[in-house]
């Protein structure tokens, strides 16, 4: 079964729920990086916390890598169940690895005795370091550098835990002997020096550390999957950072407590899935109404209802430009890539914070979930300054200006007062049914959308020619497969159109869609909402429409095979 | 009371004449005054309904929300800036019906704000549905046939829930009223203060004369330490006692924070460290 | 200041909440169809209970009318706030009315010393008497039908309230002796006999009657307006109609509430206003996701948040085409008059029941308060029926099906169970993760999306040449005040493409837009939603807007404005 | 037990091994059994978390809805169909949490339903945070240091409100939790059973072991009649008591309804009578 050396490899890993794929997967992805090689992890797993059946595919390449794809090179599988589920995904060259014990008798597959090392070794508990032993083994990876990350990712190697689980792997490493790389990486890789080394990051941490470079300092969030790892993100930095965190006894205390803490002058984050996304949409329009700025990150899965808790889509585009009653600006970031994920929640504070409005950080489960390596994230040579004002005894939180923004004040900075009403108000913020004031504030509000649509916007990028004809578009996480897939595919004339605003639409996706002969928009979702979107904002709509709804993301390979139906001719 | 710095003289006033509302107004500004409080650091937090216009007649800061959400907004005001004295008020559909959650779970985590109710023990300002204090029988236009469900009793409620500072008052009485008020707002943690209150347009049974006839002080010997007598008094409802049920010291939310553990500024005072989130940032990326 | 005598006559009353606006208005209303004028009468009022300033307008003519209009011939002002809040409705023909002794001397005021005459009779309760007896007289009405309609109204003329009504209002009528009949209305009509009456009804009654003609068998809400007066007609006729009427602790319970009534078999409704929308959205997408029929009342008032809680707007088009989280079909109805009121609500129980989707009801403040005269209410011939079916041992909820409808089962009816799970789910309502169960799933409930858009659709309806060029879309409210101001003005080649369904956009919508060289929408909101989701789905968006937005309708006048700024040419 | 016709064999149970629900699973199957239902008759009503996937293992007709949302759901369900017996059952997180609100006016509108609260002291399907019955201190990945609120008291709330039936029992304890989920369904009106269940994965507090330590039957002289008492037991933490703490007929809900007043069907089986409409039509129609 040995294949010739390759230049770069996809692991797939299968298992239960709690047989520790999570461990697994750091381990490998740092031993990989180490060894000098780009990664990247995403895993998919059922909504239960013991048993049931996952997986985590994981590459590893000389380049950078960050899309999911189906091709696996080499595959442990832990469970029976992973077996049946995950065999469609097998090529003729992909590389099985299996305890017999568990598994039954498999054609080709590689013995790991892994019931009977992780006894020896003490237990259930030392089964990942056996893997990575003998994955390392496999890979042809150099055994130093396992020992080294091993124990680094186990604490120093005098403690007890980690000597443990050095053994374990020596163990595993030594059952590989006789298949030592049969799956082996082609270049001989350099390690690389601890200075090089890069972040290895998945998407919540990404969004938590751009808040927190966006000036974050207040989060309220009730629980739900995948919005979790942002607020336990945040409550970790609580202490170090000085951020306010509060789990909410739901949504709409959430939302409420981060006006709050925006109305005291604090900069508050709510982190949520779609259905508290939609508890919370009488708070966005509160937003709207008070002109409060607001950053609000959605992280998408599959609905409607409860639908699939731990899986993946692009289903709640209209939801965050359209949710919430009545008429107010607001802004929807949408990134694609651990860097934007990033940018954008900092920016998402600047923008709400200068134009007073909501700003919606839109994510899914399998940018949040997905791990991979990125030299470094921008921080900004100055930290943030929330526009705030100290007012004056005649202050007018509403006070009439060109572009709808009015100076903000807080309560206890300078002489005024600081009045906000959900009721239609005046200038001062006192409850108004006077026709002419309502709409003088509508118009107001709405001037503010502008400053979204222009001078605070995060313009789209485009890959590849200037002078397409054929223009495929997209938001979000399909960034890293489209990408990928038109560097395999020769598709002349073809741009992609990344587009990590994706409201207001910035003027180049206007000026972009409109030189398209051909609009194809790629969206994970059944009905078509970002074409629908932009077909409703500039009336050009998509000629053609790849989407996907099966609660994954797309592959690299079925972008590659959308792309090769198209006729480039 | 025209020199009360409180006072908002010339406002609009959108209650109807004789309502108990105004009564609660002259008795907060008083209060307000009578504390001495700072105006640049006293801010109301309402919902929606008659009583939650109140703000809107004080020379206050105020944020005047969503129907039903006071509380989550005042807790995070004073999390954000502990310097600010917070108070959130509203009527009883507001406070006890669509905001009922967050009632249950701002007394569990007793942030230093008081709560003032306004309880009328009807829907004012739609016109006269049954709020969850309207007593069983109660008629309206839409419980036609009169109301089926137990009234709320919310100081049996706030005491089960161990509630800081729990207290009845009735608008009528003014002297007690600001009593009750003024030790609400100087108790550290959570007070609710459930302040009976006739709505003379849509309440034609707790009238003034009724609340008179139907109240009486807590036994001078009662002890708010109590907690099991403060809840038996709570339960009883003939007559509907008022004054401090029940008192306690507890620590508060706001002071347990670990945003607070090493800088006790106010959040909008605070920069972010970027040399730290450098550090934070390796933390992180190291998988 | 006496005028010709008019066909038709157009009175607004001024004044205070608690004044009795509503009891005047119902008195005269009664009073001028009884003589055989066709009337209109639509209130703007405050959010508050007493003081304030409100009026009501109230039209009389011999065709008709359903529209708001700006003209007064006749002003009768009981407050000194409506005079500076109304007089620029005031023409040079305008006769005002109005006691001295509270309003000072205005120039050409027909004096009416209200407060002079209510003390006479006993108290201010009897002005309204009096303004009635004197308007009557102003308006060369007959004596004996002006006090049979009071008398009727005041109960039997037996009763001593009754009584002391007649004489307040013969009081009012002779004190209106030195301008008998200055504002005549030119035919000397003919009574109707009682068994002609005409049902007079405002909006709130007509849907609350669909409600029932529909089998609404049960209600959960929560207060709000202008959604309330659904709620309240429901509760009313609980007893009769054998109605489960319940007033929910929020907006959420409501629609969970309703959502169980239809699971046990009942046919449920829930009324509400954007904001309690916003907070039913998750409960919709439960909807979406179980497959529960379900009629929503979205009742709108201009926001966004508590807005101007008693005015009238249509701003929550896109929340109740776009609320909730994921996919899955829905209806939005948009009945414009009340016989669509009624039927659109009727209709709304069969569509959903139907297709087992949410059906939105989307009125407004305006069409609800409104209240003028039709003949009768098209009642079917036989009750509708719930579709649900006697349950089979190995019954499955979501049984495959062509056109996505599985046969809907209900607990203790046969011998299946009945299983609804907000998870994704099987056919048998049992949870999966299942990718390809997943797919078929979402097919399933999208393929029910066809089922509204045709077989259960209600078609638009075309007023104007069949050949047109130009033509004006509109949904609601707007029904009334484009189509007298196209009697009014000559627009050739114009027509008025009325849609009592908004979503999904039945064929005949998108063929009207095909067919028009200029396409002017109207609507009642700031940003133009229906024109947004017009090109949203079809791609043909507006050419003209005429929107509005200050909380107020419509006028027939500013349509008429809009029409003549038209080149026709 | 294989011969019940509630069990569902052969279903991929999706909980840990060792996990407390189990235990509940059976009760519950057990109880039903026992009282010999009509399982035609019988629904179960579920919000989201790992205890509102417990209808997903029996043979019952069932809602399983949103997190927060089994009460509404269950309450409409009975007032639709009298004839169902209604059991709703969730997560303490779910049913004191994100769902406080309807657990607060489900107890005053006192339907004839059952409702179990599955309380592990956690949030276990979203993987251990703090739930409303977490007790102080109580450290997980995102209240890292310790939970500072007060821990939520549903017995105590419940007599507060008067609730009709309030229990409290512990899957440890198989017999007598069976003989309070019976008292508890055979009750008439609103019967909360807080049932305490280990999460073995995230709760590493309150363990089988802790529980077994911590909890103690209600004395035997306890009156389920006397509401002080009641409270006062449902106040102590140490040891917590097991049992029926309070009782009391009231009236029920749905059996005070207009609708049934003069027809005692469900609402399924009642056409619109079109006579009866014409003349409230015309009723209506006179302005
Ligand atoms: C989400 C939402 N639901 C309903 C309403 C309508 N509403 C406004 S005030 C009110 C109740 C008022 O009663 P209460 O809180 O007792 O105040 P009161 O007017 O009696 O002082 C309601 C139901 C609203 N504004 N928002
Ligand atoms: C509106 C909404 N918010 C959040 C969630 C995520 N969520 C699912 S279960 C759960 C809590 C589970 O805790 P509990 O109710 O105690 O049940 P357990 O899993 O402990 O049995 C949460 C927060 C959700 N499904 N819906
Ligand atoms: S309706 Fe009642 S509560 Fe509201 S202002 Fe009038 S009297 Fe007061
Ligand atoms: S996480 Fe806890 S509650 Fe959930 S199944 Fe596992 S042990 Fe049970
Ligand atoms: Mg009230
Ligand atoms: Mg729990």
């Amino acid at each position: 079964m040995a294949t010739p050396p390759r230049s770069e490899v996809a692991l797939l890993f299968g298992g239960e729920a709690g047989q520790g794929l999570q461990t697994l997967q750091t381990l490998m992805l740092r031993l990989l990086s180490q060894a000098g090689w780009h990664v990247f992890a995403a895993s998919e797993f059922m909504s239960r916390i013991r048993g049931g059946s996952n997986s985590v595919t994981l590459r590893a390449a000389p380049h950078p890598v960050n899309a999911w794809c189906e091709k696996v090179d080499l595959c442990l599988i832990l469970d029976p169940a992973a077996l049946p589920r995950l065999q469609g995904r097998f090529g003729t060259e992909t590389v099985v690895v299996g305890d017999p014990r568990s598994l039954g008798e498999v054609a080709g597959m590689i013995p790991l005795p892994l019931q009977e090392l992780s006894k020896a070794a003490g237990g259930v508990l030392f089964a990942n370091a056996i893997a990575c032993g003998f994955l390392a083994r496999l890979l042809g990876l150099d055994r130093e550098l396992l020992n080294a990350t091993v124990a680094s990712y186990f604490g120093d190697s005098a403690n007890a835990q980690s000597a443990a689980n050095l053994a374990a792997t020596r163990h595993g490493w030594e059952a590989a002997a006789p298949h030592a790389g049969c799956c082996a990486l082609l270049l001989p890789s350099q390690p690389r020096a601890a200075a090089e080394r890069p972040l290895l990051l998945d998407g919540s941490a990404a969004v938590a550390l751009g808040a927190l470079a966006g000036g974050c300092n207040f989060i309220a969030s009730y629980p739900m999957s995948p919005s979790t790892g942002v607020l336990i993100h945040l409550a970790r930095q609580a202490r170090t950072h000085g951020v306010v965190v509060e789990q909410a006894e739901d949504e709409i205390a959430a939302i409420n407590m981060a006006l709050g803490s925006w109305y005291a002058g604090g900069r508050a984050l709510v982190s949520t899935s779609g259905g508290g996304f939609d508890l919370m949409t009488e708070g966005l329009s509160l937003c709207g109404a008070i002109e409060s700025p607001l950053v609000i990150h959605l992280a998408q899965r599959p609905g409607p209802a409860t639908g699939l808790p731990t899986r993946s889509e692009q289903g709640d585009l209209e939801l965050a430009r359209y949710g919430g009653h009545g008429e107010f600006p607001r802004a929807i970031l949408a990134p694609g890539t651990l860097e934007d994920a990033f940018l954008c929640a900092a920016h998402a504070f600047a923008m709400a914070d200068a134009s007073q409005s909501p700003v919606i950080l839109l994510t899914d489960q399998f940018l949040l979930d997905s791990v991979y390596d990125i030299p470094d994230l921008p921080l900004a040579d100055r930290p943030p300054e929330t526009q705030i004002v100290v007012t004056a005894a005649d202050y007018q939180r509403y006070a009439p200006s060109v572009n709808g923004v009015s100076p903000r004040g807080i309560p206890g900075l300078g002489a005024g007062l600081v009045c906000v009403d959900s009721d239609e108000h005046d200038a001062q913020g006192c409850i108004t049914e006077d026709f002419a004031v309502r709409t003088a504030m509508v118009d107001k509000r709405l001037a503010k959308g502008e400053l979204l649509r222009f001078d605070l916007a995060l313009p789209p990028r485009l890959y590849g020619p200037a002078d397409f004809t054929s223009l495929i578009v997209g938001f979000g996480s399909t960034y890293g497969c489209v990408r990928e897939a038109l560097a395999r595919v020769d598709a002349p004339h073809t741009a992609f159109l990344y587009c990590p605003q994706v409201y207001p639409l910035p003027a180049e996706v206007v000026d972009a869609l409109l030189q398209a002969q051909i609009v194809i928009v790629i969206e994970n979702n059944a009905t078509g909402q970002f074409a629908r979107l932009l077909r409703a904002e500039t009336g050009r709509g998509a000629d053609r429409q790849w989407l996907k709804y099966n609660g994954l993301p797309f592959s690299v390979e079925e972008v590659v095979a959308h792309l090769q139906e198209e006729d480039w001719s | 009371m025209s020199e009360n710095r409180f006072a908002r003289p010339g406002c609009d006033v959108a209650w109807c004449p004789g309502c108990g509302n105004y009564g609660i107004l002259n008795q907060v500004r008083d209060t307000l005054a009578a504390l001495d409080l700072d105006q640049q650091r006293t801010v109301l937090v309402s919902g929606i309904g008659q009583a939650a216009k109140l703000p809107q007649y004080l020379r206050v800061h105020y944020f005047n929300g969503l129907h039903g959400r006071a509380l989550p907004v005042a807790t995070a005001i004073k999390a954000s800036n502990r310097n600010l004295t917070v108070i959130a008020e509203s009527g009883d559909g507001d406070m006890y019906g669509e905001g009922g959650n967050h009632f249950l779970h701002c007394i569990r985590r007793n942030p230093d704000l008081t709560n003032i109710v306004h309880n009328n023990m009807v829907y004012g300002l739609t016109k006269g549905q049954a709020s969850p204090t309207s007593p069983r029988g109660f008629v309206t236009p839409l419980q036609v046939d009169g109301v089926i469900l137990e009234p709320f009793n919310p100081l049996a409620v706030a005491i089960a829930l161990d509630a800081a500072f729990v207290a009845r008052a009735y608008v009528g009485n003014v002297e007690e009223t600001r009593a009750i008020l003024q030790a609400a707002i100087q108790h550290r943690g959570y007070a609710l203060v459930d302040l009976l209150q006739p709505c003379v347009t849509f309440n034609k049974l707790n009238t003034y004369q009724w609340f008179a006839a139907h109240t009486a002080p807590l036994p001078s010997d009662h002890d708010p330490g109590d907690r099991q007598q403060a809840f038996a008094r709570a339960c009883e409802e003939e007559p509907l006692r008022l004054g401090i049920f029940y008192q306690k010291e507890k620590p508060v939310f706001e002071e347990q924070l670990a945003a607070y553990a090493a800088d006790p500024r106010p959040v909008h005072e605070r920069r972010v460290d970027l040399g730290l989130l450098a550090t934070t940032m390796r933390e992180l990326g190291w998988g």
